[in-house]
């Protein structure tokens, strides 16, 4: 086992070579993951926002709205 | 394969499909690499004699060399891909050349950095000039170069087209500066030539690094796979059957 | 059509002689770049012979990639660009026009320096005219490859930069035969020949796919 | 003849306008109007080929723009946000180039008598840097008294425009109108035609469903 | 008045890293610049050894000029630089504060990048560190001097170029004594403290004189 | 209370105006008019403290601006023919700067609601580089909500609005000098005004011998 870390005297070399691809393949993944998941919640919030938006804007834009009245 | 992308062309169509493909190479890839890594760290032999005689560090090349060409077989996607967004105007195309673009990069730093930690051991130097590592460089500079024009501009569909259009200028100048630093000197350009085919090296070896390279390249289709459903997701995020499926995943 | 050409070209000329200082910046930027050198490298005679072909040209691709940031942002910036676009004729022709006449400002006036640079760098009388012939021919490379950059760059924040990021790795084959075209006179004469073919080649084939390079660029950031 | 059928233009992610068909015939001013940031500029700069629509037809002349292309530029003015002169350059230099780009050179007679009439007289020799906003406005709109292009495209023209200013450039869209050219322009202010057809067009961005209001002709 | 200064440097940090491909663009090009030599040059250890500090020298001048060109462009083309002037708060403050924003932006990683540019140029371990020493105490001086540059070639056509005009001679006692420090270090230790005494004081005197001056300089350029 | 005396300026090497001396004091609202290239906005610059004139004397609250420096400066709020935002930073980022450097910053509440009050709800989110040229005016704008300067010198701030941000821009107006404060401005426009006093101010190039004309006040 410690003969099989040790790589014959070269273990700097081949775990930082093996552990910085598999390493960043992980980081990768994850990122991929949690860009996947707030991507997600910031939609559903862009849809929850659009939604109830829409009653008070029509309310609140009476005032401001009624002046660019449609012709 | 002859399957009509075109097909599968819309973004709505694609994303369902993209998700159900992406356990499966996600899966391949984990067995790949796993069979590669077992044989080769323990079913090669931990020396190399003959007139190159190497010890344990050789075994970076089961990640350098497949590192290195997924780096330059992404690259050609990338171009591809953006060659098909400017001639027919897809808009999947040009989301599929944006996701490619990170991977290949890591791949292409990957290549670099892997051979790098070789080139200590086997040359005493981290980093010479050698004309393979130049072009993988400047390889690497273009990937960049594709990131960083697409980010710069945030008018959607002007990044992607511009970065499209750097894409293939890359491409086309991409065998000129391999011509040229492989070549620095047109007088004796041939006797500068380097050896390197896959039929020297020994099956034991030889099969790890292919397998790796299978299992990187399916790796690859799972991870920009990921990365075109989250690109397709915030850009058609105002379209209704994105909202279906946020309210679906979301959960 | 000729009129047009002619015309784009003898606007841009005009307007850089009404800042006659920015033709003579370009210049003194490239000779400022290349004196820097021996400031922090030292000043061994052999060393700066070596060293001298390589830094006169990386000098001139980081002058000729600064004066092209400006090759289609001032039009841009104050509407002029748009109308180019809106007048009828094929944009690549006017982009050709455009990029000439910076290399005419900017790059002609760096081949006729050179000689004065050499000097400061000890390099023998053939190497220089190889110098002055090869940065002849590949200057006007730079200019027309950098032109596609300055388009597709055009009007981003930090374009500069970006520019350079973008152009200077696809600089890299003429910066190699151009130096090497310098470096290989010092040694033995008369085998420059290829190195000039190879220049020759990648001018040709920049005249060609550049300029309709570029105008898609441009229309693609004006959109 | 200006044809638009069903264009449809998004910004970021804003659907701007959708199912938009109208035509500007000749002798006709389409007059666009919006509140601010309803799409006007956009629309504008679709009609001119500069922005590519999401969807629909623009035709000149029963041939779409796209494939017209130069010829539909040659038969095109357009007047943007900014003004298009160089401020190093003189306005008769300015409008020099204008013309020898547009392959209908003038001679500097006819550019000097048009600087004249919008009011620039004793300013030609100036480079354009050295003149107010108004006054560069100017040199950019003299570009229309020299023009025989029988298509406008006008972005707020009115814009830092003194009085006479106003009155004038008034006068040369009606001449343009009467002279069976069309114009299309957006402006917050009123523009009287005498002669000709003024088309309205309200960009409203208000309620998201249903599409974009069509054209409402009325005769001035 | 701290308030301020803090505000107007959270302010420029928050718009960089707005477009974070600015920050990464700058080191890029630093990157791309030295990797540019040994091509045009040839890659022999040695020569490459006694080129190295030179070359990331000049390198990190040339990335900082032209990362300044932007340092008040930007403000003045929308017109905000003006409402900095009228702010009420001393503008030499605000200038500092700009400067400092930028450092932390584009100079700060070039000192940290160091370590791997060396390595291309084969240097040692020590020469190593005295470089990204050096790099830290010049690299800041080079933005204030340079700050003086972009205030007063502000708003003017090739500003670009015009600055690396005015700015590159300023910028050569830093690039003396710190490619000097690095080449020193190479030869024999322990005596690379007076090129730090020096480049210590230039970073002192340029602290209390560069805010003024650009200060200055921006109020006559924007009359 | 503003206070010039025997003011002087040329650009160029035109004599704009000279010997022009006028008062604004509080409650006053001083709209300079002029043609295009009259010298309105090199005025208005002098007024500022970023020209400096070729003679006469600008007075704040009775000391001289030059003096005052950076204290006038607080009293002040200028708005040019450029809108001072930064594009890469949302209205409401925008804003929050502005009033730090102004030493007087608010919460975001406050922010958020003036932006509501200038039509821009929706839009608070977005870098103002999305937004349309009205738009982009109007964040620019809200800075007249939240600012508690008591001098405003505005350079034509009604380009580019629709009708309903011109309506409000007026009662902006009417409010500041309601409330004890003056105002410089120009515009082509008209500026009713309810309360105070409203002075005008030609400047006339025309007869380059008398000097130029001086206020004729007039109570709205
Ligand atoms: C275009 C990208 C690259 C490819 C396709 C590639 C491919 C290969 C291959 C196939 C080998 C196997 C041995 C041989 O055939 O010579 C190899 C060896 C090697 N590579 Fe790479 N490589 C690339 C880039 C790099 C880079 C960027 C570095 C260093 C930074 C590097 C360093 C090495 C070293 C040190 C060896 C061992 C050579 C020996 O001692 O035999 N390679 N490479
Ligand atoms: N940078 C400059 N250099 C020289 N002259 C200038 C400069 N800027 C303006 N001028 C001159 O000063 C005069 C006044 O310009 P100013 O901008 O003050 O006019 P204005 O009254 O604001 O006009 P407008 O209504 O068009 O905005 C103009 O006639 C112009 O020729
Ligand atoms: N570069 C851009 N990127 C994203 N969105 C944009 C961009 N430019 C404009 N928009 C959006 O498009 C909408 C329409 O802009 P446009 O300039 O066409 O409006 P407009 O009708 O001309 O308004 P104005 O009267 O203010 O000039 C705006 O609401 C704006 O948010
Ligand atoms: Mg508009
Ligand atoms: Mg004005």
């Amino acid at each position: 086992m410690i003969d099989f870390l040790q790589q014959g005297g070269y273990a700097g070399y081949v775990w930082s070579a093996f552990g910085m691809t598999f390493g960043l393949l992980l980081i990768e993944i994850l990122q991929l993951r949690s860009s996947h998941r707030t991507t997600l919640t910031r939609i559903a919030r862009l849809v929850r926002l659009r939604t109830p938006r829409r009653k008070p804007a029509a309310g609140a834009g009476q005032d401001s709205g009624a002046a660019s009245a449609k012709p | 394969m002859t399957i009509n992308w075109f097909k599968f062309a819309s973004p709505a169509a694609f994303y369902p499909i993209a998700g159900r493909l992406i356990p499966w190479f996600g899966g391949i890839a984990a067995v790949l690499v796993l069979i590669a890594l077992y044989w080769g760290f323990f079913e090669t032999a931990d020396r190399l004699g003959g007139s190159n005689p190497q010890k344990e560090y050789y075994r970076i090349i089961f990640v350098h060399v497949p590192a290195a060409w997924m780096s330059m077989w992404l690259y050609l996607v990338l171009a591809g891909w953006s060659a098909v967004g400017l001639v027919f105007n897809t808009r999947l195309s040009f989301m599929m050349a944006k996701a490619v673009a990170p991977t290949g990069a890591i791949f292409t730093f990957l290549a670099l950095w892997t051979g790098a930690l070789w080139g200590r051991p086997s040359w005493g130097t981290y980093w010479d000039w050698d004309p393979r590592l130049t072009s993988e460089l400047l390889l690497f500079f273009l990937y960049i170069g594709y990131i960083a024009l697409h980010s710069a501009i945030d008018d959607m569909r002007r990044a992607d087209r511009a970065a499209a259009l750097l894409a293939i200028v890359g491409l086309v100048m991409v065998p000129v500066i391999y011509l040229s630093i492989n070549c620095p000197d047109p007088n004796q350009c041939a006797a500068l030539h380097q050896r390197s085919d896959p039929g020297s090296i020994h099956p034991s070896i030889l099969i790890p690094m292919l397998t790796m390279t299978l299992g990187l390249w399916s790796y690859s289709f799972a991870a920009v796979f990921a990365r075109l459903r989250n690109i397709i997701l915030s850009r058609e995020s105002d379209n209704a059957w994105v909202r279906d499926v946020v309210a679906k995943e979301a959960v | 059509m000729l009129s047009v050409f002619y015309s784009v070209l003898a606007r841009d000329i005009l307007l850089a002689l009404r800042r006659r200082t920015d033709v003579l910046t370009t210049l003194f930027f490239f000779i400022i770049v290349i004196s820097l050198f021996p400031l922090g490298v030292g000043s061994e005679r052999e060393q700066l012979q070596a060293l001298g072909p390589g830094v006169v040209w990386v000098a001139a691709l980081l002058a000729s990639m600064l004066a092209l940031e400006r090759l289609f942002a001032a039009d841009y910036d104050d509407g002029t660009l748009e109308q180019l676009l809106l007048t009828g004729q094929p944009l690549a022709l006017l982009v050709l026009a455009k990029v000439l006449a910076h290399w005419l400002l900017t790059g002609l006036p760096l081949v006729l320096i050179a000689p004065l640079v050499a000097m400061q760098y000890h390099l023998e009388a053939t190497a220089v005219w190889v110098m002055m012939a090869a940065l002849a021919v590949g200057t006007p490379v730079l200019s027309l490859i950098g032109a596609i950059g300055a388009a597709l760059t055009l009007g981003l924040r930090g374009g500069g930069i970006l520019l350079s990021l973008l152009i200077l790795p696809l600089y890299v084959p003429v910066l190699v035969y151009g130096a090497g075209a310098v470096t290989v006179s010092a040694i033995e004469i008369a085998d420059t020949e290829p190195y000039f073919y190879l220049l020759g080649a990648f001018l040709l084939g920049a005249l060609v796919l550049a300029p309709l390079a570029a105008a898609a660029a441009l229309r693609i950031s004006l959109e | 003849m200006l044809d638009v059928t069903d264009l449809a233009c998004r910004r970021g992610d804003r659907q701007l306008f959708r199912s938009l068909s109208f035509q500007v015939p000749a002798q006709t001013l389409l007059h666009v109007r919006g509140r601010n940031g309803s799409g006007k500029t956009t629309l504008l700069r679709a009609l001119c080929g500069l922005l590519r629509p999401d969807a629909g037809r623009i035709r000149w002349k029963g041939k779409s723009i796209r494939e017209l292309a130069e010829d539909y530029n040659r038969d095109l003015l357009y007047f943007g946000h900014l003004n298009g002169i160089k401020a190093d350059l003189t306005g008769l230099e300015n409008l020099r180039i204008a013309r020898t780009l547009d392959q209908d050179p003038v001679g500097d007679d006819a550019i000097l008598d048009a600087l004249a009439r919008i009011g620039l007289e004793g300013f030609e020799d100036l480079p354009t840097r050295m003149l107010s906003q108004g006054q560069k406005k100017r040199v950019a709109l003299t570009r229309l008294i020299l023009s025989k292009a029988p298509l406008w495209i006008l972005d707020e023209p009115f814009t830092a425009l003194d009085v006479d200013a106003v009155d004038l450039l008034q006068q040369l869209i009606a001449e343009q109108v009467a002279d069976g050219g069309s114009v299309v322009l957006t402006t917050h202010q009123e523009v009287p035609l005498t002669q000709g057809a003024i088309q309205r067009l309200t960009l409203d961005e208000a309620d998201d469903e249903t599409p974009v209001s069509g054209d409402d002709p009325a005769r001035a």
